[in-house]
């Protein structure tokens, strides 16, 4: 820049001016014309009112406190029993906004935007607050964008065995968060407590996060135990019912819940310290009938209430489908020692390999305690009538994986056949690769699964598939079994199998239909059926079990607070639950159950 | 000529004054920022008849930019007082009508229309130029229908607003 | 007889640039003693940001200066990176630079139609704040609004260019260029401007160091201080640019000295824009705003505003909030101690045109 | 450039913590500050930038720092100082940096501290008519204040 120049100066400079008389002014003439607007404004807000979830991070994160969450139901009704979501919608007073549409970017849905809309005049004072909906005809401006946003969308990576490795032994495959990892996973959480719909126990996920966010594990698990008693157990083999509820899931990864929960328990030798206090003793006797997750979460709520609990177990173990059914690689014998230890360690007596019936009779349960409580499982295999079964090389999934788990057996043929495509038939399936590894090395063995339903539709959870086929388990999707095939010294020779045409019919009711033409034979000498588990009543005198009603889908009927038709007799587990049949919501209903059982005692029904 | 009733000498005022209105050259906050270029060539708020001014005697609208202090409300009120009637108070933005972004801040009143009436209010933090003129249009509307009667209700109501300043004035 | 008497400016007089008020003292009319009082903009800015976690903070921070809210940010934005020891990507201190250049221009523009409009010249402002806008316009467009563009965060930029900016900005540099010969000819050229404020609220080197001055004022007193050349942030440290210095300290060379920077920054757009890379992050990834923290510790970052040195003085106690946030905003110690100073023995009508010369911004002052 | 630094860290009775290259803080005890501060400026740091107050309140303490800066060196030198929160009183630094008696009077009506020596401190500066405890403090609610003395509102209808 040439100072001098502007040191002279001059009068007739000023006179360049007068060129722009002859322009044409820049003026916008709004109303008349108007400039565009820029696509990203921040203007008036705009929700789909259906995609919202109510999670209340818009909320959260205003700087204002202009969003509050209110019902919609007066300006525009909504679905309010939407899963995973809260029956409010945010509304936003414009008294508040200051647009700075951090709103938008905390939105794990994407159902809220700005739109470029930001003219509105009113001489109301109270007409500036409003439920924002797409009804109202705004055009979208500024909105989320999955690059740049303030969430953290993706979850910490999960450390396993590779599968090489894992197949050698019955090590448990998932080695856990690191402290750091647990952090960092911690801090994703967003506190909105939309999971804890999902959760059947309704466990406080959003406070026990924040206790590992901040490092104090001991509260965290404290915040467990109120809600589920077997908080390390979950945090292994959990159905996570939470996480498919997360909020992250419209976005990125849902918030690995159950992980977190494993490593707070990990990091407690005991849970002493953790317990909830212990009511003085009422001198009310409560039996427990059947040690699983069920019965062990009434009997520990029902000790904490004052009172005191036998439970009663045929097996040599307490813990039920947990100590018998569930592979050691999954869920290792010291963390069931743990849990079931800090159980009896409360005061809760448990007698073991006590069968009722045989060694107890229930009658006498009935007259020596003051209430009983039935959480018997579905402990017994279901056959499906398969042609050539009664060979003693034919075995029930249930037994099968309890000789391994609990009676250490480790031997196995080198081609064995799994029915079914669930949970347990590959819990059957991954027991089987390891058996054959230790066993042979994995040479010349197979191992394969045999299921109705095709991928799209198999019951298995994905990552247990994807387990499995890393392990070198095979699958024959939709195929059902025909007839077990013998050789002629009477030994297995093969599966025959027929191809499936559909597994429910046009009412979605379980009802298969197969192609008779098409058939085909799978080679194997070792067949184990895993095609579901059922009761037995038989210890229940047959005048009694008259008496007991059962619903429509053959569980037992119970009452809000887990009472069956008898009184004094409460029930819960999977004899009872009528959904996935998984240990949380088996918990879940042993704590309703206790719950029902104090009120009962104490003479409040 | 017959004369004319009062309501008609009424209406007749009202057209004339929606067509010359000057503001009051008092800026409270952050709003009037966008005022300047509402007032120069890029909108021109002429075309309107608008003009700001420097005296409160003279100015007819008084324009509340955005928050309010409690150490301008007290300038606020007394310039509102020394304007003449009709007078009309515009509410620019968020801060106006609830605290906006200072919703909790000590220093900040949170509703206008507890100390001085306020005939119209415009949404947003802060008020684009658009929005601004589509106020003045629509206060000139308002004044044309004789609904923007702020001054009125002031002298009406004078206990109740005195009482609110004397709370947070001392 | 008393000589003397006092005077009101303000709160809000059209010569002084925002709500703020003067107490003069004038002999004849001549200002014996001059009193600023601020506080009619105090809205408890560090009081409300020990209150709101750190993201949160977004929203109030361009508050605190209305005609440049980006260097708040961007002082904001750095104090919290350093604490948390975040390193931006590369292509983010690009961006980060470009907009906080367009704001200094923004505010330049402006300032120039304000000076004029103290000096009676009223088409500068007229065209000037109208050229303005498009530099708004330009804003508006990454980031959505015209004037709290709430755009740069901690971590780099909220969102990338919108394809075709940089065109765009270039255009109107070109455009601003051709602009920028006409106000000269019309204000900053013109005789009249020269005689108004030739000698006027002179701030000698030794007056303007010892009051500690930073900005257009250090620098039309001959100092060549500069946070972006003494302290690089964003990407000007990758940039070609000079500090221009003049030595009579007055209004007239403070005026120079703004209108030299206002094409300096021109020229440092245009190179931003040709250096930036083209692609690549433009955020690095921070943790979830409701629950991270920052760790404990205090720090200083400052950034060069139109107007001088702006800092932000944070103090952290390893929680998701500020402990202590303080501002430093150039205006505060220009106002008290430096104008309160010159205006003694200027005439009345210079007064405001002081004032806007030193370039006194209230909420800066009152926060 | 290792000139400056040294003779800082000779500074009498002062604990010394290089943040970064151009970045020291200088912690001293209350009675040494201004000492410090003359000693500084000397050395060439001419501009004070900024002299505000922390509230460490659980140490029952306020933290004084001044940021100090020089152009010839390139630096920033922060010096802090701590008064007990009882009975905060500091000594004026105005003579030594003309800004800081604004500073001063700001802290003194935001933080309640007694400036010994700047006769401007305890005259309204900022606040008119303040009756409360000085609002900077930490024990200073701003939320419970507002909704005492100013009434928020509740929009309870759809009027749009």
């Amino acid at each position: 820049m040439n100072i001098k120049e502007y040191e002279k100066g001059s009068f007739l400079k000023p006179l360049a001016s007068v060129k722009y008389l002859f322009k044409k002014p820049h003026t916008v003439r709004y109303p008349q014309e108007e400039k565009p607007v820029a696509d990203r404004y921040r203007g008036l807000h705009i929700n789909d009112l259906d995609k919202c979830i109510g999670c209340g991070n818009c909320r959260d994160i205003c700087p204002c406190a202009a969003i509050s969450m209110e019902d919609p139901s007066n300006v525009r009704p909504i679905d309010i029993n939407k899963k995973g979501a809260n029956p409010v919608r945010p509304k936003v007073d414009y008294g508040r906004c200051s647009f700075c549409a951090l709103c938008v970017e905390m939105c794990p849905t994407g159902s809220l935007k700005m739109s470029k809309d930001l003219i509105y005049t009113s001489p109301d004072a109270d007409a500036f607050a409003w439920i924002p909906r797409e009804e109202q005809g705004r055009e979208p401006g500024f909105v989320q964008d999955n690059e740049i946003t303030p969430l953290m969308l993706e979850a910490e990576e999960m450390e396993e065995l590779e599968p090489d490795v894992r197949k050698k032994s019955f090590e448990e495959m998932i080695l856990g968060f690191s402290e750091e990892q647990a952090r960092r996973e911690a801090m994703r959480c967003l506190g909105c407590g939309i999971c804890m719909q999902g959760c059947p126990a309704h466990m406080k996920i959003p406070e026990y996060i924040q206790a590992i966010f901040d490092g104090d594990n001991e509260k965290s698990v404290k915040y467990m135990l109120e809600d589920n008693v077997l908080p390390g157990i979950c945090g292994r083999i959990c159905t996570h019912r939470c996480q498919d509820d997360c909020v992250y899931q419209y976005r990125g990864d849902p918030i690995h819940i159950m992980w977190l929960k494993r490593f707070a328990t990990d990091q407690l030798e005991d849970y002493k310290s953790v317990n909830i206090e212990k009511m003085p003793s009422t001198g009310k006797r409560v039996a427990v009938i059947g040690g699983g997750p069920s019965g062990l979460s009434a009997a520990y709520h029902l000790t904490t209430m004052g009172h005191s609990v036998t439970i009663y177990e045929q097996r040599s173990r307490a813990g039920g489908a947990l100590a018998t059914g569930i592979p050691l690689y999954r869920l290792p014998i010291y963390e069931l020692d743990k849990e079931i230890g800090n159980i009896e360690s409360m005061g809760v007596e448990i007698k073991l390999n006590t069968k009722i019936g045989e060694d107890v009779k229930f009658e006498d349960l009935l007259n020596e305690y003051d209430a009983v409580y039935l959480a018997i499982g579905l402990s017994y295999g279901r056959s499906i009538n398969l042609k050539g079964e009664e060979h003693p090389n034919v075995v029930q999934a249930i037994d099968f994986l309890r000789q391994v788990k609990i009676e250490g057996r480790r031997d196995i043929t080198k081609h064995v056949i799994v029915i079914g495509g669930g949970n347990v038939a590959m819990d059957v399936a991954r027991t089987v690769a390891r058996l054959q590894e230790i066993n042979y090395g994995s040479k010349d063995t197979t191992v394969e699964t045999v299921s109705l339903e095709d991928w799209d539709i198999m019951p298995a959870s994905q990552e247990e598939i994807d387990g499995a086929l890393e392990e070198g388990v095979i699958f024959n999707p939709a195929w059902g079994p025909n007839q077990v095939i013998l050789d002629e010294n009477g030994n297995i020779k093969g599966l025959e199998v027929k191809k499936v045409k559909h597994v429910f019919d046009e009412n979605h009711r379980f009802n298969p239909a197969f192609y008779e033409d098409q058939k085909k034979i799978i080679y194997g000498d070792y067949i184990v059926e895993s095609v579901g588990q059922m009761y037995n009543f038989s210890f229940i005198p047959e005048e009694m079990l008259n008496k007991l009603e059962f619903t429509p889908r053959r569980k037992v009927w119970v009452d809000e607070y887990g009472e069956t038709s008898i009184p004094g007799v409460f029930a819960g587990g999977d004899i009872v639950e009528t959904s996935r049949g998984d240990a949380i919501s088996a918990i879940a209903n042993g704590h309703r159950a206790a719950i029902g059982i104090d009120r009962y005692l104490h003479g409040k029904k | 000529m017959e004369r004319m009733t009062e309501e008609q000498v009424k209406t007749i005022a009202n057209m004339l004054r929606k067509r010359s209105l000057w503001m009051i050259h008092y800026c409270t906050g952050c709003g009037a920022m966008e005022l300047p270029p509402t007032m120069t060539s890029r909108y021109d708020m002429e075309r309107f008849g608008l003009a700001p001014y420097v005296t409160s005697r003279q100015a007819d609208i008084l324009l509340i930019t955005g928050y309010l202090n409690v150490k301008t409300l007290r300038r606020v009120i007394t310039v509102y007082e020394q304007m003449l009637d009709p007078k009309y108070v515009i509410g620019f933005g968020s801060c106006a009508l609830n605290g906006g972004v200072y919703w909790d801040s000590y220093a900040v009143i949170k509703q206008l229309d507890r100390y001085i009436p306020a005939d119209l209010y415009i949404a947003g933090c802060m008020p684009r130029p658009e929005a601004i003129i589509s106020a003045f249009r629509h206060l000139m509307e308002l004044i044309d229908s004789g609904k923007a009667d702020g001054y009125k209700r002031y002298k009406r109501n004078l206990a109740y607003y005195k009482e609110n300043q004397r709370k947070v004035l001392g | 007889m008393n000589k003397s008497y006092e005077l009101f400016i303000g709160p809000n007089h059209p010569g002084i640039p925002g709500n703020f008020s003067l107490k003069i003292e004038l002999e004849g009319d001549t200002v014996v003693s001059a009193k600023g009082d601020p506080g009619y903009l105090h809205r408890a800015f560090e009081k409300a940001m020990e209150g709101r976690y750190y993201i949160q903070n977004l929203a109030l921070i361009p508050r605190i200066c209305v005609p440049e809210p980006d260097i708040n940010e961007a002082a904001y934005a750095m104090a919290v990176e350093d604490l948390m020891g975040v390193e931006i990507p590369e292509r983010a201190k690009y961006i980060r630079t470009i907009v906080l250049e367009l704001a200094r221009v923004a505010n330049y523009t402006m300032w120039l139609g304000g000076l004029a409009g103290t000096l009676g010249l009223y088409t500068l402002a007229q065209w000037s704040i109208g050229d303005r806008d498009y530099a708004l316009d330009l804003f508006s467009d990454i980031c959505g609004a015209r004037v709290y563009h709430m755009y740069i965060w901690p971590g780099g930029v909220r969102r990338d260019l919108t394809p075709g900016w940089e065109d765009s900005v270039l255009s109107y540099i070109r455009y601003l260029k051709n602009r920028l010969i006409d106000y000269d000819n019309i204000f900053l050229k013109n005789v009249m401007f020269k005689y108004r404020t030739k000698g006027i609220a002179v701030v000698t080197k030794e007056q303007a160091i010892e009051w500690g001055a930073t900005g257009p004022i250090l620098k039309a007193a001959g100092v060549a201080q500069d946070v972006r050349k003494d302290d690089p942030y964003a990407a000007y440290e990758y940039l070609d640019f000079e500090i221009p210095t003049l030595t009579d300290g007055d209004s007239w060379s403070r005026a120079m000295i703004r209108r030299w920077e206002l094409e300096n920054s021109l020229n440092m757009i245009e190179q931003a824009i040709k250096k930036m890379p083209k692609k690549g992050p433009v955020c690095a990834k921070m943790p979830n705003p409701l629950k991270g923290y920052v760790p404990e510790g205090e720090t200083y970052a400052k950034v060069e505003s139109a107007r001088g040195e702006h800092g932000f003085y944070m103090v952290s106690d390893g929680t998701g909030k500020p402990y202590r946030v303080a501002v430093r905003g150039a205006s505060h110690t220009h106002m008290f101690t430096i104008a309160e100073k010159v205006l003694v023995g200027q005439r009345l009508a210079d007064v405001s045109h002081t004032l806007v010369s030193l370039d006194i911004c209230p909420p800066e002052i009152d926060r | 450039m290792m000139g400056v630094v040294d003779k800082i860290k000779e500074l009498d009775g002062a604990k010394i913590t290089i943040q970064r290259e151009n970045r020291i803080f200088v912690d001293v005890d209350k009675d040494r500050v201004i000492g410090t501060l003359y000693s500084l400026k000397l050395m060439g740091f001419h501009q004070l930038s900024v002299q505000n107050v922390v509230d460490r309140i659980k140490d029952g303490k306020f933290e004084i720092f001044y940021v100090l800066y020089s152009h010839e060196y390139k630096i920033n030198v922060i010096v802090r100082t701590w008064v007990d929160r009882d009975n905060p009183v500091i000594e004026t630094a105005d003579k030594i940096y003309p800004s800081a008696h604004t500073w001063e009077r700001e802290i003194s009506e935001m933080f309640g501290i007694k400036v010994e020596g700047n006769e401007d401190c305890g005259k309204p500066f900022i606040l008119e008519n303040w009756k409360d405890i000085p609002p900077m403090r930490k024990d200073f609610d701003s939320v419970k204040y507002s909704s005492e003395h100013f009434v928020f509102r509740h929009s309870e209808g759809e009027n749009e």
